[in-house]
């Protein structure tokens, strides 16, 4: 079947959301951007085609006649026992070249000692793995980068001291080893990753029938091609695309926007370096917008400076801001003293809560500013990028707009990280009908 | 003979050490330094306290005095405290009489500090607001790279065409060092084009404060970075009129703690001759 | 300089004037350098309210250092000029073009002929449009230890021109400014020299007005800020009353009309410049140290700028204000008084909604640079207002004028790109209707 | 009554400083009708002009560190200072609804500006660019100054409804003269005894008159004086230094808490300048507006907003302030961005290097939240100047 390929290449994440001819959203992928474009795209193409698989099993599966509840019982397991393929894929994978690297002449007289270390380290890694998947288990992100690092750093640190070496040591070798992994395209067939995770949930025995199978098979048999792809976002001057492939990602987020929420009349985007106002009209025509200007101070990588120093995860963040009841009063949001201010009001005794909900304040502060630039905020409001996902900062957005613009309605969808992709993905479908509404090719 | 204590409360790290001052001698009994990682600077400073103490064989009552320096203003046990560059422009003096300039290279700030021979502060000055070229910055470079601290300096040595780092923010300074990497810049070129942007901002400090032909000893967390401390040179010797030099020395990252120790001895030891007694902690 | 589009027979033609403003430029120059040899006396000044005709009835040479900035920004220097200025204790917050000219100084005040710029034998601080100014020539005159001339331009604040200011001006004229320059130079002042000048500038500026005012055509002959910051060289700078000035802009203005006949669009560093797409109004100054990148983003999306309020700096002549003979010493303070950044906001809002309109633009485009409080201080508010009252839509771009630090290519050229397309956008969707 | 305690005083005074919707100020113009109040920014206006007309000059000097400033922001790039965002989100905020007219110094390109902007956003107010003379000719500089004056008064005559006569002139201009000279007093207090006077007192209380009533304020200093000299309080190892280059954009209250903190005692600083630009009294027989002109050139205050015709006179006046109080070095702490101060700095501290004054410098904002560098900086000069003094 056809499929339309929109790709959002943040500064943090880099998003891809395929379309099907009836603007449906087959799937969507997500993986965090790295020093390979190429690379990035690839992987979250391929995390779409992923998403997009299950979306066919679904839509096949619904087909007949299960029940829906052992239907998605039974995706929800395939689902995990996939991710955890994938997990252990790439876990060999870094565990290979983590024993590559202390080849080097640096750790050669450190003997064997290290190598020892590191795949103890990974033995016990690959053993607590299934758990990280079991159902209801919560995962600190779900990029491997993250669930692999959060846990390498706190094994290492036991292994380091019991075989009595430097956990810096460690740490650098990890460092190295995962930009390596990362910028590796993926590879294997992915049928290939759907049979081993159908086999795995054959063993678990989870209700699997062989209508189900058949499904499956039957869905994994769609030839999804790529019909035309539109790239933006902030490494858009840098994507690996030809120019006509390209779209501003103010465009795409106001499309997106729209997509969404036919009634939107001003968006905020809160990415990872940059926050935008955008105003749209009824079509998704972007009429205005503001960005922040050169100084990235309260955007989203704020938050991740402030989770790097508390050692959160950034879903955590939000979810500890909430219980506080005394915000504290912040007024610096640069981002790079973000962790000295946490530890100098640490330190004045204040709560670890009530400054994580200062914080959040001060960044959603600064997002009014760039709204008020943009000419203030009319009825739909909708709120996209990946601060969306914080509670505590929408928290703290959904009050001050009603204190500045009064009850208007705000939107804020669960898949907002991916708005600039749909947009993007749209504007691919119409390419692809020689609609070039709007943008020269 | 007076026994005096330095904690040095930095963002990085706690450096602590322990002297015997006294017949024209300062002696240096003992040292820590601990990483800040996640933990509470306060225990941290307490922990490193004791493993100083252990060391040089001592009991806390037997010290005259505790001196705090950078965030230890609150350290709870401390007889006094002295103000950052006062400690690292003395600690500078120690490790080499010959100073005359300190540059106080840490996590956040850098400082620079132009003293006289007896270790006293005659000018100084602060890098501002922006953290584009600080210690913490080129530390998650260095991650993000996939480079251990101690490699940053030798591999800087090597480069051969490096490349600018344009921004005024760090973190849009990231970014522009993550299309670096996808241009296929190699690590020792992108490293040096930071360090050469940092040590352009600090040798602007030192200029403005008047630094002339001093010696200028780096102190601080970067004072190991021999990458760092070669594009200072660099940077200096572009500047018209100055023709300073600067050196490090391998016990740098104790200036704070030493100046803190000696400035307690000192203190204690005038605070004495004048009948007022201090009793440590 | 690409060499492919000299062919054209515009292109030679457009030569003439160009040749004729760098020989202008290099013997003026030329006389800086020789002055003290020459027993000339220099007088340092700055564009926006600039003497020149009085200056030249004491035969003083006008040095300007905002002109010494930008070529030192175009020809990339600024960058280690600021450095150099921060290294002696100036701020990184404050205004680059002060730095610029004072780390030149430092380093030997080399002008763009490679020769040393001599030293003022007297400052004329005509502080016009800009507080700066005033701290600027403080330092110089530090500096220099030499005379040193106020003059006062009350701000435009209400909108008009009061009696009271007219009446400031011309007795700090009287009182002070003609006895000092009579002083510094040992040459009495004679009014009907001035009448004389005063008559050579009008006649250059109503040809200036005529060029700049050719951009309400389709296509637009002319980029009237890329493009016209080089047209306004010769009259905001040391050539106004002067012969040369009337040269240059007949040459210019016979250039523009051939132009204008053949139906062409503006030249740009890389020829001929394309279909015209988008027309833009422009506010605030240009980055000038990397002039050509900058303009490069604006034609090769088809954008030309069709008026500009930077060209107005240096004096607003397209409302009528003309140098008037009869009126010698008063036409002298109006003219101060019209500047462009001595105009309160709400003028310069009406100003850039008039010019919207007038020159048919598809919307505004401003460049806030970081140096200069006088341009940017309030101009999203004039953005706010231009939006407001056109109906057409505004970008927001930062810059600086010779502060390489802060220019971001990848940033300007992101914001551009999106407003162009939005522009696109907004155009193809009117005709639309409602889509799925 | 009992005389009140230094405490009971500055916690009122800090009240006032503390209520961004001029609580005071309302009160005062509901209190009887017709009661108009006129809103000043920095740095000079001739206050006695509006008092004159009945009316109550307010001084508006931004939000300080507990605004939070959104819409202001959306007015203003990053690389512009603080104070013209905060005066602007006061007003969209309506917490200047009250207020029947603003007036906006001459000072800066930022606040001239900022003149313009308020005639766009809130076009039912009155609102004045004050321009004053940088030519300090009497019959040139002085002759302007006296006609934008004489302006003002008939502006100010229309909104009242009658005329301002030269007897009301001459009476606000004793008042204020009284005004003034209570100022010099405290800050001779504290020069003299820095421990009895804490810098961030003197600073709530003075401020306190910029939204007070004159009468009322200077009935207030009296009383703050009076309690001051009596009580006793401990006096500190500290050094004792001049406090230079806020002319405009004030400091948070933390910042001047700090330098004391970290040893610095503050014994003459430009915080609030119009409470003192005018140096002496003005005199009271003759034309007041003359007179005022008079005051204004040839006795006011010297700071970066004025130009100095005299190269030999630059900064001098800050090396007199030195010897004057005692002190022993200078501070220089001037707002983010601000182009006349930071331009300025360079000047006055080679004056300074050739009067072998130290001094040392750093910028703020008036919402700086992080104090630590800067108690780090002052307290480093402090430690030298003190542990050194001696040995
Ligand atoms: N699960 C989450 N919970 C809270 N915040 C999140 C989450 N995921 C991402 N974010 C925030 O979103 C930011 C990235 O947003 P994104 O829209 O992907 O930026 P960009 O498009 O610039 O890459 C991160 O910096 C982070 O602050
Ligand atoms: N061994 C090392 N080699 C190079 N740099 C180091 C080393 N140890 C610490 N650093 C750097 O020093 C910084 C901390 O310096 P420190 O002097 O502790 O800072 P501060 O005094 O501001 O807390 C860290 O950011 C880190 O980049
Ligand atoms: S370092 Fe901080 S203040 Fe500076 S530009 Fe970056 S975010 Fe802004
Ligand atoms: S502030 Fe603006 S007008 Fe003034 S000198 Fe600087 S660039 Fe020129
Ligand atoms: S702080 Fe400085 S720049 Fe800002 S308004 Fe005041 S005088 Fe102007």
């Amino acid at each position: 079947m056809k499929t339309f390929v929109g790709i959002d290449l943040g500064s943090t994440t880099t998003k891809a959301v395929l379309l099907d001819e009836k603007t449906q959203v087959l799937g969507r992928g997500i993986t965090n951007s790295r020093s390979n474009y190429d690379t990035a795209c690839r992987v979250a193409s391929q995390e779409a085609v992923i998403d997009a698989r299950f979306t066919l099993f679904r839509r096949e599966l619904g087909s007949g006649d299960g029940d829906s509840g052992q239907i998605e019982e039974f995706l929800g397991a395939l689902e995990r026992a996939f991710r955890l393929e994938q997990f252990l894929e790439q876990l060999n994978d870094l565990e290979r070249t983590c024993l590559e690297q202390v080849r080097g002449e640096r750790f050669a007289r450190l003997g064997d000692g290290v190598r020892e270390a590191i795949t103890e380290v990974f033995r016990q890694l690959r053993e607590e793995a299934p758990a990280l998947f079991a159902p209801g288990a919560t995962r600190k992100s779900d990029f491997f980068r993250d669930i692999a690092g959060s846990r390498y750093l706190t094994i290492a640190e036991t292994v380091a001291r019991d075989a009595g070496l430097p956990y810096d040591l460690l740490l650098n070798v990890y460092d190295k080893s995962i930009i390596a992994v990362e910028n590796r395209p993926p590879s294997g067939q992915l049928s290939d990753k759907f049979h081993a995770a159908l086999k795995r949930v054959t063993r678990e025995d989870t209700g699997m029938n062989e209508t189900f199978r058949e499904a499956v098979e039957r869905a994994l048999g769609i030839e999804l091609e790529e019909t035309y792809l539109v790239g933006t976002g902030y490494g858009r001057v840098t994507l690996p695309f030809s120019k006509e492939h390209i779209r501003s990602e103010i465009l795409c987020h106001g499309l997106g926007a729209h997509m969404m929420y036919p009634g939107t009349r001003t968006v905020l985007d809160i990415g990872g370096q940059d926050t935008k106002g955008i105003q749209v009209d009824e079509n998704g025509i972007v009429e205005n917008f503001q960005m922040n200007d050169r100084c990235a101070a309260g955007c989203g990588r704020y938050l991740g400076y402030i989770a790097d120093e508390m050692n959160m995860g950034l879903h955590e963040l939000g979810p500890l801001a909430m219980k506080s009841g005394k915000p504290a009063r912040i007024n610096s949001t640069c981002t790079v003293f973000a962790g000295a201010e946490l530890r100098d009001r640490l330190a004045l005794g204040e709560k670890r809560e009530d400054i994580l909900a200062g914080l959040h304040r001060a960044i959603i502060l600064r997002a009014m500013s760039i709204i008020s630039r943009s000419g203030g905020i009319t009825d739909q409001f909708t709120f996209t990028g990946g601060v969306a996902k914080n509670e505590a900062a929408v928290r703290e957005l959904k009050k001050l707009v009603v204190e500045n613009y009064g009850e208007v309605t705000i939107n804020i969808d669960p898949d907002s990280i991916y708005t600039g992709a749909l947009g993007a993905a749209e504007f691919a479908r119409r390419a692809a009908e020689g609609r070039m509404e709007g943008v020269e090719a | 003979m007076t026994l005096a204590a330095g904690i040095d409360v930095g963002t990085g790290a706690v450096k602590t050490a322990i002297f015997r001052v006294g017949d024209g001698k300062e002696e240096w009994l003992s040292r820590a330094t601990l990483r800040i990682r996640q933990r509470d600077p306060m225990e941290l400073a307490r922990e490193a306290f004791e493993r100083t103490l252990e060391d040089a064989g001592l009991k806390e009552e037997d010290l005259d005095y505790i001196a705090t320096t950078g965030e230890g203003e609150s350290i709870p046990f401390h007889t006094g405290h002295f103000y950052s560059m006062t400690a690292h422009a003395r600690g500078a003096q120690f490790l080499n009489p010959e100073t005359r300039a300190v540059l106080d290279c840490g996590a956040l700030h850098g400082r620079a500090i132009i003293t006289d021979e007896r270790g006293k502060v005659l000018k100084y000055k602060m890098t501002s607001q922006c953290a584009s070229g600080s210690g913490q910055f080129l530390e998650n470079i260095a991650r993000y790279l996939g480079i251990a601290q101690d490699e940053i300096g030798k591999l800087s040595l090597q480069a051969d065409d490096p490349e600018a780092v344009s921004s005024i923010c760090a973190v849009l300074a990231e970014t522009d060092v993550i299309n670096m990497v996808s241009r296929g810049i190699s690590a020792p070129n992108i490293l040096k084009g930071i360090h050469l942007s940092m040590a352009s901002r600090l040798a602007r400090l030192l200029k403005s404060i008047g630094v002339g032909n001093s010696l200028v000893m780096v102190t601080g967390g970067l004072a190991k970075d021999e990458g760092l401390v070669a594009a200072m040179n660099e940077e200096l010797a572009k500047i018209k009129g100055v023709d300073a030099k600067v050196i490090s020395h391998p016990d740098s990252i104790y200036a704070g703690a030493i100046g803190a120790a000696l400035w307690g001895a000192f203190r204690f030891d005038k605070l004495a001759a004048s009948g007022q007694l201090l009793k440590a902690s | 300089m690409n060499t492919t589009a000299k062919a054209s027979k515009a292109e030679v033609i457009k030569d003439a004037s160009m040749l004729k403003q760098k020989e202008m430029m290099a013997k003026h120059y030329e006389r800086l350098a020789n002055a003290e040899a020459n027993g000339e006396k220099v007088v340092s000044t700055f564009v926006p309210g600039n003497l020149n005709e009085l200056l030249m009835c004491f035969d003083l040479v006008n040095n300007l250092p905002e002109v010494n900035a930008i070529q030192s920004g175009l020809r990339r220097q600024s960058g280690a000029y600021v450095m150099e200025a921060e290294k002696s204790g100036h701020s990184e917050d404050v205004c680059t073009y002060v730095k610029s000219d004072i780390g030149m100084m430092a380093k030997g005040n080399i002008g763009p002929n490679g020769k040393k710029l001599p030293n003022p034998d007297v400052l004329m601080l005509s502080y016009t449009g800009c507080f700066t100014f005033m701290k600027w020539f403080e330092l110089l005159r530090e500096q220099y230890k030499c005379e040193t001339i106020f003059l006062q331009t009350p701000y435009m604040a209400d909108g008009r021109i009061t009696p009271n200011m007219i009446q400031y001006m011309v007795k700090q004229f009287k009182e002070d400014v003609i006895p000092k320059l009579e002083a510094v130079s040992g040459v009495k002042f004679d009014i009907d020299r001035l009448r004389e000048y005063l008559r050579k500038s009008a006649q250059a500026e109503e040809d200036l007005v005529y060029i700049l005012q050719s951009s309400k055509r389709r296509p637009s002959p002319i980029d009237a800020y890329f493009g016209g910051i080089y047209y306004i060289g010769p009259i905001f700078g040391a050539f106004r009353g002067t012969d040369d000035a009337i040269d240059y802009y007949r040459f210019l203005r016979q250039e523009v009309d051939q132009r204008i006949a053949a139906g062409l669009g503006p030249v740009t560093p890389d020829g001929q410049m394309g279909e015209e797409k988008y027309r833009l109004v422009v506010e605030g100054p240009p980055n000038y140290t990397n002039f050509r990148q900058f303009w490069k983003m604006f034609y090769e999306e088809g954008a030309v700028v069709v008026a500009s309020s930077y060209t107005k700096v240096g004096g607003t002549y397209d409302f009528g204000f003309r140098h008037d003979p009869d009126r010698p010493l008063e036409s002298l303070a109006e003219y101060c008084l019209g500047v462009y950044t001595n105009r309160s906001l709400p003028m310069r809002i009406e100003m850039l909604v008039n010019y919207i309109n007038e020159y048919e633009a598809d919307g505004l485009l401003i460049n806030s640079i970081k140096s200069c409080n006088s341009f940017s201080a309030g101009q999203l508010l004039i953005m706010r207002e231009v939006e407001k009252r056109t109906g057409k839509p505004a970008a927001f771009i930062e810059t600086d004028l010779v502060d390489p630090r802060y220019f971001s290519a990848a940033n300007v050229k992101n914001r551009l790109e999106s407003y162009f397309q939005m522009v696109e956008q907004k155009r193809g969707g009117a005709g639309k209707g409602v889509a799925a | 009554m009992s005389t009140p305690q230094t405490s009971e005083i500055v916690a009122r005074c800090q009240a006032l400083y503390e209520d961004l919707n001029f609580t005071a100020a309302r009160e005062w113009k509901e209190a009887e009708p017709g009661r108009k109040v006129i809103g000043f920014m920095p740095i000079y206006i001739p206050r006695e002009i509006i008092h004159a007309a009945g009316m109550l000059p307010l001084g508006i000097l931004g939000g300080g560190d507990q605004l939070e400033v959104i819409h202001g922001d959306a007015y203003y790039q990053s690389y512009i200072c603080r104070i013209p965002r905060s005066t602007i989100e006061l007003g969209v905020s309506g917490r200047l609804d009250f207020v029947d007219g603003m007036l906006f110094p001459s000072i800066c390109d930022v606040i001239r500006n900022l003149s313009g902007m308020w005639k766009v956003m809130f076009p039912g107010v009155y609102s004045k660019y004050f321009d004053v003379p940088q030519n300090y000719e009497d019959e040139v500089g002085g002759r302007f100054y006296v006609n934008e004056m004489a302006e003002f008064r008939r502006d100010l005559e229309e909104m009242a409804g009658r005329k301002i006569t030269d007897d009301d002139l001459r009476r606000s201009i004793g008042l204020y003269n009284r005004n003034r000279r209570l100022i010099r007093e405290l800050y001779a207090l504290r020069a003299r005894t820095p421990w009895k006077a804490p810098a961030a007192e003197v600073y709530l209380v003075v401020r306190a008159g910029l939204v007070l009533p004159v009468e009322e304020h200077s009935a207030l200093l009296e009383q703050y004086i009076a309690a001051a000299e009596a009580e006793d309080r401990p006096i500190r190892d500290n050094c004792r230094i001049v406090l230079t280059g806020m002319f405009c954009e004030q400091p948070p209250l933390n910042l001047i808490k700090s330098l004391e903190l970290a040893g610095c005692y503050i014994v003459d600083d430009d915080l609030l300048l119009v409470t003192r630009w005018l140096i002496d009294d003005v005199p009271l027989d003759g034309d007041p507006l003359h007179n005022l002109s008079q005051a204004f050139l040839h006795q006011s205050e010297s700071t970066a907003a004025k130009y100095e015709p005299d190269q030999e006179e630059k900064g001098k006046f800050l090396v007199r302030a030195v010897k004057r109080t005692g002190a022993e070095g200078v501070i220089f702490a001037a707002p983010s961005f601000c182009d006349p101060a930071l331009l300025d700095r360079p000047m006055l501290q080679n004056v300074l290097t050739r009067a072998n004054i130290p001094f040392i410098a750093f910028k703020y904002a008036e919402n700086s939240g992080q104090m630590q560098p800067i108690r780090e900086q002052a307290g480093t000069f402090a430690d030298s100047i003190k542990l050194w003094s001696a040995a």
